[in-house]
């Protein structure tokens, strides 16, 4: 099982070249950011608290192969009416795609495209995105938070001390680095409009930030740091700065999430909705990724302390 | 100037290259845990280093060559302080290195003890 | 040149994605997969220079940051794992727990 | 040969697919389907992002001098959905976890052998009574 999630950690990691190779920069940013680390961790932990082995007996593979392989030649029949790959006349680049490319540096003034489809031009779609996302986050917390006592401050120096000993090097290390680390998250989120970044990768990025500290100084010292009602008040607010900035721009008497009401240069008030938006985006993405995080780790305290109770 | 340059830029190129291939036969011959992280780290550090050093001879601008360096820090901040958690780790975890007590059989233990660990 | 580094780099990419799936131990495959990691970052960095864009370092950089915590978690719960079983030592080079995959 | 060439990069998107199909429909174990669903997702967005690249095109940031761009509008699609992916299968994830705790097995067939277990002797119960 182990050997499965690294695997999938490296599959990751090679999805995230071949974006590159593609162009599609912002999308390898996002992949790099999720798939190589949070995933990983997540699936790790997961793996830790089931139990490693599996039945082998469980396979049934010949229906199963028979399945895949029509349905494989099926797909593979249907692509022969596609179009060659990195044609420019293909369907695709013909419908929104001109005007995306070539009128939104006028429309948006941002030189990230990207950025400009994402925030200004399909924000309806990004707004429910996000809205998903806060919904996982609470499905999460539904499903896996434990009801527990603030432990007391000498059961976490205690915890604190008996790590501080085996980690030392490591410690020093990621302590030096996690004020870059954070310092750098704010640089993506902001510089997003001019290069490859923005709200969904700055928010993955903080929040690797806070795990790595959880991970080498317990999970009690990063609830002191972060408290649970902050990160949930948070994951709500991102959601609701994004709302209201459409509501505000419904106000100033545009459309939903219109922003060229918001200033009296139509550019500028694209500028600002844009950067309240990413902010939104990333303050939602960060905590939500916390939460989940958060709660796997106490889950999996939790058992084991039930575990040593039962012993 | 630009002759010189490009000329560096491309045997820093060279050198980390080869690091890098070495370093990955290092990782796939070695017999067991311990010598192939010493292949990995010790080489990876270093060809990282050329390989970004020969980048940043080739690029003019300020704000890559400055990116360049960020990375190149971070790497040499990084690595060693993961191999010396695998490192770690390992031997908390009672994985024991491929000695052999009794010099004279070299050959035959390495092989055996190869065999075993594909086991 | 710098393609040719690309392609080395490649080489030793596979040559590392070999190791992580022979294993034999846990620790074989994370060493293998924080070497990718490394490898990848300058991947990246080279794509950018072979496809003349160089602006777009920021990738390897999040690269190196996000492998490095992957590998620190990973280490962190395999401790988790190991500790529940710290049985007799079996042998040289063979890790006494990894026996599944 | 001109048809290989053109469209390989749909095939290459397919055989992913499959492979993850396979794991999903093929392993008993929850994990294992969880990460056949995560490899069946990467091939769909890699056939997305396939399908947005203009041969001798650049990458879609606006610069000086620089005409031909790939088209964005396939990477915001799938920017957001890797984030939506991570979400949705920490959430998936945690159900399993959830699911562990009240089975004490992440293998499918245990858990129906079980539940099948539970509707016999709730058949039972109700005849006696």
């Amino acid at each position: 099982m182990f050997a499965v999630v690294m695997l999938a950690g490296i599959y990751g990691l090679v999805s995230a070249s071949f974006f590159v190779a593609m162009d599609a920069v912002d999308v390898a940013f996002t992949e790099a950011s999720v798939g190589a680390g949070i995933s990983t961790l997540l699936m790790l932990t997961t793996v830790a608290m089931t139990g490693r082995t599996e039945h082998m007996a469980s396979h049934k593979p010949l229906l199963a192969l028979f399945v895949v392989t029509v349905t494989g030649g099926l797909l593979i029949y249907g692509t022969f009416d596609m179009p060659y790959f990195g044609s420019a006349d293909a369907p695709i680049h013909n419908h929104v795609a001109p005007r995306y490319i070539y009128d939104s540096m006028k429309e948006i003034g941002v030189p990230n495209m990207v950025t400009s489809v994402l925030a200004s031009y399909r924000g309806f779609d990004t707004f429910g995105e996000v809205t998903v996302i806060f919904t996982a986050g609470i499905g999460v917390l539904a499903l896996l938070s434990v009801v527990q006592r603030p432990k007391s401050d000498a059961v976490i120096e205690a915890i604190n001390d008996s790590m501080h000993e085996k980690h030392l090097i490591l410690r020093v290390v990621i302590k030096t680095m996690i004020p870059f680390i954070l310092l750098y998250a704010f640089y993506v989120q902001f510089h997003g409009d001019y290069g490859p970044g923005g709200g969904f990768q700055a928010g993955v990025i903080f929040a690797a930030g806070i795990i790595m500290y959880a991970l080498l100084f317990g999970l009690s010292a990063a609830r002191q740091v972060i408290t649970q009602p902050v990160v949930q008040l948070l994951s709500a607010v991102g959601v609701l700065i994004y709302g209201s900035v459409g509501l505000v721009s419904m106000l100033n008497g545009g459309t939903f999430l219109d922003y060229s009401v918001l200033s009296a240069d139509p550019i500028a008030g694209q500028h600002l909705g844009i950067l309240l938006i990413e902010l939104g985006v990333g303050l939602t993405v960060a905590s939500v990724m916390i939460i989940i995080f958060f709660s796997f780790s106490a889950r999996s305290e939790y058992q084991q302390a039930k575990k040593g109770e039962s012993l | 100037m630009e002759i010189v340059l490009s000329l560096l830029s491309g045997l820093f190129l060279l050198f980390g290259s080869f690091l890098c291939l070495s370093g990955g036969v290092g990782i796939l011959r070695f017999p067991d845990f311990y010598t192939r992280m010493h292949a990995a780290g010790v080489t990876d550090t270093l060809a990282a280093a050329m390989i970004l050093i020969g980048l940043m001879l080739q690029n003019p601008e300020m704000l890559v060559i400055i990116k360049l360096m960020m990375i190149l820090l971070m790497t040499l901040f990084i690595s060693p302080a993961a191999s010396h958690a695998l490192g770690q780790a390992a031997v908390l975890n009672n994985l024991l290195p491929l000695v052999d007590l009794n010099m004279n059989h070299l050959a035959k233990n390495t092989t055996a003890g190869d065999e075993s660990s594909k086991s | 040149m710098v393609i040719a580094a690309t392609l080395a780099i490649f080489v030793a990419m596979i040559l590392a994605i070999i190791r992580a799936v022979m294993g034999p131990s846990l620790y074989d495959r994370i060493l293998a997969v924080n070497m990718f990691g490394t490898k990848t970052v300058l991947l990246i960095s080279l794509l950018g220079f072979v496809m003349g864009r160089p602006e777009f370092l920021d990738i390897a950089m999040v690269y190196a940051l996000i492998n490095f915590i992957s590998v620190i978690g990973v280490l962190r719960l395999s401790d988790a794992f190991n500790s529940k079983h710290n049985g007799p030592v079996v042998g040289p080079g063979v890790d006494p727990v990894e026996r599944d995959s | 040969m001109t048809t290989i060439l053109g469209l390989y990069n749909y095939w290459i998107v397919i055989v992913l697919m499959m492979i993850g199909f396979y794991i999903i429909i093929a392993h008993g174990h929850l994990i294992k389907k969880i990460v056949g669903l995560n490899i069946f997702q990467t091939s769909v967005f890699i056939f997305y992002i396939s399908v947005g690249k203009v041969e001798g095109a650049s990458a879609p940031i606006w610069q000086e001098g620089i005409i031909l761009y790939s088209n964005p509008l396939p990477h915001v699609l799938i920017l957001t959905a890797i984030v939506v992916g991570i979400a949705t299968t920490a959430l998936g994830l945690a159900l399993i976890i959830r699911i562990k705790e009240a089975y004490g097995s992440v293998d499918e067939h245990d858990i129906q052998a079980m539940d099948n277990q539970d509707m016999v002797n709730q058949d039972k119960e109700q005849q006696q009574c």
